[in-house]
């Protein structure tokens, strides 16, 4: 391995607060101003069952948690038995000795939490005490984390860690010695990310019905919304989410929903009578596997060709996926301004990798820009008035003016309409409106280009992430070309890399992306690597393949 | 018909008869007694479901949205909470609101959403060309069931009423001054509000004998939900007409947002900035 | 023009029945062994507007109306306004005098009807008095059609129908011979095609919600289930539509259901499952033109992307389009058969211009086969048992074996699974499956190539009918590829005629099979030839647009 | 627990404690009973919505289809009509029921479609981490809605009532044998029967203080639709469990088909060849 990276994991039951501890781990690395990438593992129940958290940190930026660690805390014996393998050589193994029969240091967790309430819920703190005394820092500022991170139950909390701390230290000892970084960062979910990148684009309202892993973004909103002025609102069902986000457009409030596939299918009439009158809507999309229910909480990209062309009849599309965290807050704001500037519905496509991890990252909200449509000044007013460019100025209610949105072929006015010619030439605006939308997609960042290396390789979504750490960890020179954009198709940017020895790397199983640049840009990968077991690559398993490859 | 502000140039292609006309008449009428009692137009926004009755929305000269099939309530309740300072009325068919949207019906009046929605109920799919709707009498005869419908039909407003509307009254085209009238209400209404508009459609389900008879309009609420249920299911020997139920509740636009209104009220630009650079 | 076309319009508002009319003039020609190609053109609307129907009949093979007509009747100003220009030269043109002033030979039909019942429907009556005349038919053969034909007020329509032949003989006489075919014909709607194709490969349950142009359909097993054993039912909406289905076809129950795009947006969430449990249902799409509630009452071909990858997540799914009302019989019996073979949903592809239009067909229903599928014969039962070809056998309930569909990743029991290897396996399962599909569909007819000629036109659906009739009228020389499968799309099928010269011909307005022919095949035609604006092509023109091209 | 022959192999996951477990309990100890009323176990059919309540369906060794979320009751309406000789049973959340798939709810109900419907009602969204759900109380707190749920519950009870169910019964997961006698009867009553099992979610919404206190058997159904309506909402002072509303009526499969089974008698093949040819 190049750089430097640490990686923790911990092991527990559903209920014992393994997740939490992943992400105060990963604050508490970003706070020393280190990178850090932290993945969440869990089935589909509340209580039991296994779960794990992983966070793998280093001064130089990191886009993966690592599946080998150099600490390991597992609750119970299930998660033993599964984490023992994921151990460095030389790496450390600390489990709850009243749960777990094995080797490595035991320590007596669940005896310790037993003198507190709910003491199933704060064993994960242990975790964090334990992760404390391996990279040397010292009660005080443990305190601090626990008072900063958990909510309630705070002086048991500290209690039972410096319980916890006190066997920890005498039996393991500091190990670490942690470099701090250089750049401020601070540590964020990419369903963080998508919620500030829609709040820093203007939004005002967020619709959506729970559904993983989607949920997440309805949840910070929940949260946050009060302070950053979005609304959230959980209605009875997805069906009702698209179509209320539809009417609160029309009275210029910028909407958005978030659903999964699932979810998606329902919206998808909606979606079509946004195409038709023009209503801009952001849809946000959470891929985990399927088809059908699948496996709700894991992750996968088998819905990229799915997305393309949702909604029945013709009109202009645009489907987004961002790359990783940090690109998350910078596309979903700018998706929020295309569809406000195109008047169209577009999708936010992402995955549960993305949505549910953290990463740290620094951004600045200053850079993006504030959703605007083109609105009418004065005089008459058409909602569908022709123009050069496809795109009629909007106007919001109340009016003197008569404003019509009309899900049926309409005349400029808003009026419904029959007749043949009309019909045609309403078909024309909203093709004339998808050239346009082409054309500004054109001047803008449709793909994303890293590394400078002879091999492409061909990715698109979290899969990206991946991609960069697996070179990053095999040292391996290539090039990655991520598609951004994959709806309108970004071929102009591929043009050049048509005849560039490469490969594909995609969760899926029937190689969607592969496809596509098959499709669009006659590419013709010469190998495809793909993993469809709903769980993220892991850095060096997939460095080795591609470097079977190259 | 003399020429009306509210008029638009759309050519109207009801059947001639058509209990359509009715209800037409009677929401341009209070649309007038509104602006009377201080309800500016351009703030008053429609919407409409499809079928024979969503044509209405392309033959009134105010704003709005002309949805699809059983989603209007949902599109003007996110109007609502878009700009609580319009009025919102949903327009809608009975296979409309209780087939395809009867989950949204449900929901906008469960949690009080201030809309208004209006119901015309002819008992049939009638721009399909006359299926069963939810409202078809047993027996009734359509061309997918030709020997007759097999379900008996539900009553929308005592399911409504459960559910919690907090305003829920039956019209009648032909009354069209009556009709009118409860628009007015209705729309005064702070809270979900439904009128159940007896539509006879001459073609597919021609109830004007039936009703010209049996209509018999109710002057006061009842006085409590009991009596309301009672009321609006007393159609054997009679069909009331008029408000049966109208109570006061906090409606939801409050409860989810107090007296903000998130497209009149946004946050500016570099407050919002400056709130996500807090946290990032 | 080379044969003997003969055209006959009748325009009047809707409710007059116009359109009976055109459906009685087709039959009757059918009857003469004569070919027959009827097309309806209606607003959606009940009473009123204009409403118009087009026979084109011919002793040759007919695949479409033509809009210049040797006999125009019209009960209304409108209707004559409209089809004053839709006359041949020499062409008769009958108007009500009553309703119409104008040019040609006038007859009081108003007048006459006003004496009886239902006066307004039974105008029609009189274009088919009229035709009788035209072509030389007497009262007595004229008696007989009206019985068989017309239901209601026989009486009335008989006396009516003699009045106005005994004016239309003083006026116009006999004009055309009717040459009779040799081939018993029987004119059919393509909806009723599809009825009949599904019912002969076993169908035993129609579930659908109306939605134009499928509602015909619907209409038709509702009519004619009961003598065929089909059992039809319209629930509360297209979700309880679509699983209904589903469920009924657990038991084994040959179920299919119908709908429009909107509709279809809603059932894509239950086509997904279907896709997951692998449950044989076939899905009618019948397209209008889009976006959102559009133009309902009009045609287009607008939705074949859309239906290209419905529902989320990664399965096999089959599209498929017939070009003709005869075709449309057999391949929605072959598609029944298809979804039980292989378990998986697939859609039937057509649009208004071909379910709501009537042609003459020879049909023999012995040529199709009774879907069956693949059965468990005895021992141990595993749902989801990997088999080599992806396909497992089906049992039904009651069983003493225990039967599991899930719609969660399962084991090969059905039981619900989160482990990563078995979730990798059940794709690869389904994977399999494709390809199975895939082979399969090699040894089938997924294109039909019809002609000789040196160029080819590429097209599919009902716009094949447009394209034959037009090479006809216009004596073009070309193969016209018409593209019956297109999902998965028959690539092998394409490969010998990718570097000829072509064109495509489709009713839409981005060039959507373009686009799929293009991306899949590299097949760059040289001029594309589209029309939307609602209407369907009429061959005249279309001959000359393409010769404008070869 | 011991191991039962309904039992399958797969892991129960419920959190321990968890209102589900009674149901379970409560169902088996039903098919027992049932088997010995001559219902035979292979023509149970079972299907499910998705939540924690859905996992139930991986628990009992019956033949059925795990379904999607709100649609179960949809799915084994689409059984019993492709079979009418199996006996068909959703289980289903409150968010699946009463959310998502209230209309298919209000339709089997209207059209009396012969389906039993068990509801784990736990006023929440549990299985997605607890959200507000249609039944939960104003207040509640879930992570959508950190301040507490703004809108009042659904009474699905008396909704499902109005709509025309014929069977209407709550039960308490607590009340196992309690429960198991509902379950009983509700899958013996031919025609649409629903059970809303009180289920308290141990981690989000943990009823049994409440439950234990407050739920009270009642021994008779109510003799009309009123008196039953009046029992469902009688919530304030007690929590009447038992069967409030049993009443006959012609089912919707008969009324479809009469006794006619698609999938078993089915016409052969030659037969619907001759139809056809008879048309073609
Ligand atoms: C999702 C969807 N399904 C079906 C249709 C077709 N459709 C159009 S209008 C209509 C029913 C109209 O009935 P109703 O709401 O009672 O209105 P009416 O025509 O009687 O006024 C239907 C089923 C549609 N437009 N959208
Ligand atoms: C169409 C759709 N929307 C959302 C979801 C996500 N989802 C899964 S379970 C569930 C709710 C569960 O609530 P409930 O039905 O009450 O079941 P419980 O978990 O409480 O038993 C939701 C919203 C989904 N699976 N499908
Ligand atoms: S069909 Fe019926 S509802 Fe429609 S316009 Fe005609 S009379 Fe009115
Ligand atoms: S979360 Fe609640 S409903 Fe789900 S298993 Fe746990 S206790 Fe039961
Ligand atoms: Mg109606
Ligand atoms: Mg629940």
């Amino acid at each position: 391995m190049k750089k430097e990276v640490l990686t923790y994991i911990i092991g527990g039951k559903a209920g014992q607060g393994t997740k939490k501890a992943g992400i105060v781990a990963a604050n508490f690395f970003a706070d020393l101003k280190r990178e850090v990438f932290q993945m969440n593992d869990y089935p589909s129940l509340i209580r039991g069952g296994h779960n794990f958290s992983v966070v793998s940190t280093s001064t130089s930026k990191i886009y993966s948690h690592y599946m080998k660690a150099d600490l390991v805390v597992v609750l119970d014996q299930r998660s033993y038995e599964i984490h023992k393998d994921h151990l460095v050589d030389e790496g450390i193994l600390v489990f709850n000795s009243d749960k777990v029969k094995g080797e490595g240091t035991g320590i007596g967790i669940s005896s310790e939490a037993k003198k507190y309430d709910n003491s199933d819920l704060i064993e994960g703190v242990a975790g964090i005490a334990i992760l404390a005394v391996v990279v040397g820092i010292d009660k005080k500022k443990l305190d601090e984390i626990i008072k900063k991170e958990y909510g309630r139950q705070i002086k048991d909390n500290i209690n039972f860690s410096h319980a916890i701390y006190d066997s920890a230290f005498e039996k393991i000892k500091k190990r670490f010695e942690l470099k701090q970084g250089k750049k401020k960062l601070v540590s964020l979910s990419g369903s963080e990310a998508i919620g500030f990148g829609a709040a820093a684009a203007g939004l005002d309202i967020y619709f959506a019905y729970p559904m993983t892993p989607s949920t997440p973004v309805l949840h910070f909103f929940a949260n946050n919304g009060k302070k950053l002025g979005v609304v959230t609102v959980q209605p009875e069902n997805e069906i009702a989410v698209a179509n209320m986000a539809i009417g609160a457009s029309f009275t210029g409030a910028r909407s958005m929903v978030g659903t999964s596939g699932g979810g998606f299918c329902l919206m998808q009439e909606a979606f079509s009578l946004a195409g038709m009158i023009e209503s801009p809507v952001l849809f946000f999309l959470g891929q985990r596997p399927g088809p059908s229910t699948g496996v709700p909480t894991y992750t996968e990209q088998g819905e990229l060709l799915y997305s393309l062309y949702p909604g029945q009849g013709e009109f202009p599309r645009i489907v987004a996926s961002p790359g990783n965290i940090e690109e998350a807050f910078y596309l979903t704001a700018e998706l929020l301004n295309l569809v406000w500037r195109f008047q169209t519905p577009a999708i936010l496509l992402s995955e549960k990798h993305l949505t549910e991890s953290s990463m740290s990252v620094s951004i600045n909200p200053n850079k993006t820009n504030w959703a605007q449509p083109a609105t009418h000044e004065k005089g008459e007013y058409n909602r569908y008035k022709q123009t050069g460019n496809g795109i009629s100025p909007l106007l919001f209610p109340p009016s003197k003016r008569l404003i019509k949105w009309n899900s049926y072929e309409h005349d400029e006015q808003g009026l419904t309409t029959e007749d043949g010619n009309l019909i045609a030439k309403m078909h024309d605006k909203r093709r004339t409106k998808l050239h346009s939308l082409i054309d500004y997609l054109k001047k803008m960042k449709t793909v994303n280009i890293y590394g400078d290396g002879k091999p492409v390789i061909f990715t698109f979504g979290s899969t990206t992430m991946s991609v960069l750490e697996a070179l990053e960890y095999g040292g391996i020179k290539a090039s990655v070309i991520q598609l951004v954009y994959l709806q309108p198709f970004p071929v102009w940017e591929l043009n050049e890399h048509k005849y560039r020895e490469s490969i594909v790397v995609e969760q899926n199983c029937t190689g969607q992306l592969e496809q596509l640049l098959k499709d669009k840009c006659e590419i013709k990968p010469v190998r495809s690597i793909r993993q469809y077991d709903g769980r993220p690559f892991d850095p060096q398993n997939l460095a080795y393949k591609i470097m079977e490859v190259f | 018909m003399t020429k009306n502000v509210l008029d638009t140039n759309a050519e109207i292609t009801w059947c001639p008869g058509c209990g359509n006309f009715g209800i037409l008449n009677a929401f341009k009428k209070a649309v007038d007694k509104l602006e009377n009692k201080g309800v500016n137009r351009d703030s008053i926004i429609i919407s409409s479901g499809i079928g024979c009755h969503g044509k209405i929305f392309d033959y009134i000269k105010l704003s709005g949205l002309y949805s699809i099939h059983g989603r209007s309530m949902a599109t003007v309740q996110g109007i609502k909470i878009g700009n609580p300072n319009l009025k919102v009325i949903a327009f809608a068919g009975d296979g409309d609101a209780y087939g395809e949207g009867i989950a949204h019906m449900i929901f906008a009046a469960k949690r009080n959403a201030d809309i208004t929605v209006i119901v015309h109920n002819n008992g049939a799919y009638a721009l399909t060309t006359g299926q069963f709707s939810p409202t078809s009498k047993k027996g009734f005869k359509g061309p997918s069931r030709p020997e007759g419908n097999i379900e008996d039909p539900l009553n929308p407003l005592s399911l409504l009423l459960e559910a919690g509307a907090t305003f829920v009254a039956r019209g009648y085209s032909a009354k069209m001054d009556h009709l009118s009238d409860l628009i007015v209400e209705a729309i005064m209404h702070e809270g979900f509000s439904v009128i159940d508009v007896l539509q006879p459609s001459v073609v597919f389900n021609n109830t004007y004998k039936l009703y010209n008879e049996k209509a018999e309009i109710i002057h006061k609420p009842a006085k409590n939900l009991d009596g309301a249920i009672k009321l609006v299911k007393d159609t054997k020997q009679r069909m009331p007409i008029g408000v049966f139920y109208d109570v006061r509740k906090l409606v939801f636009h409050k409860e989810l947002m107090g007296d903000w209104n998130p497209s009149q009220n946004k946050m500016s630009r570099n407050e919002r900035l400056k709130k996500i650079n807090e946290f990032v």
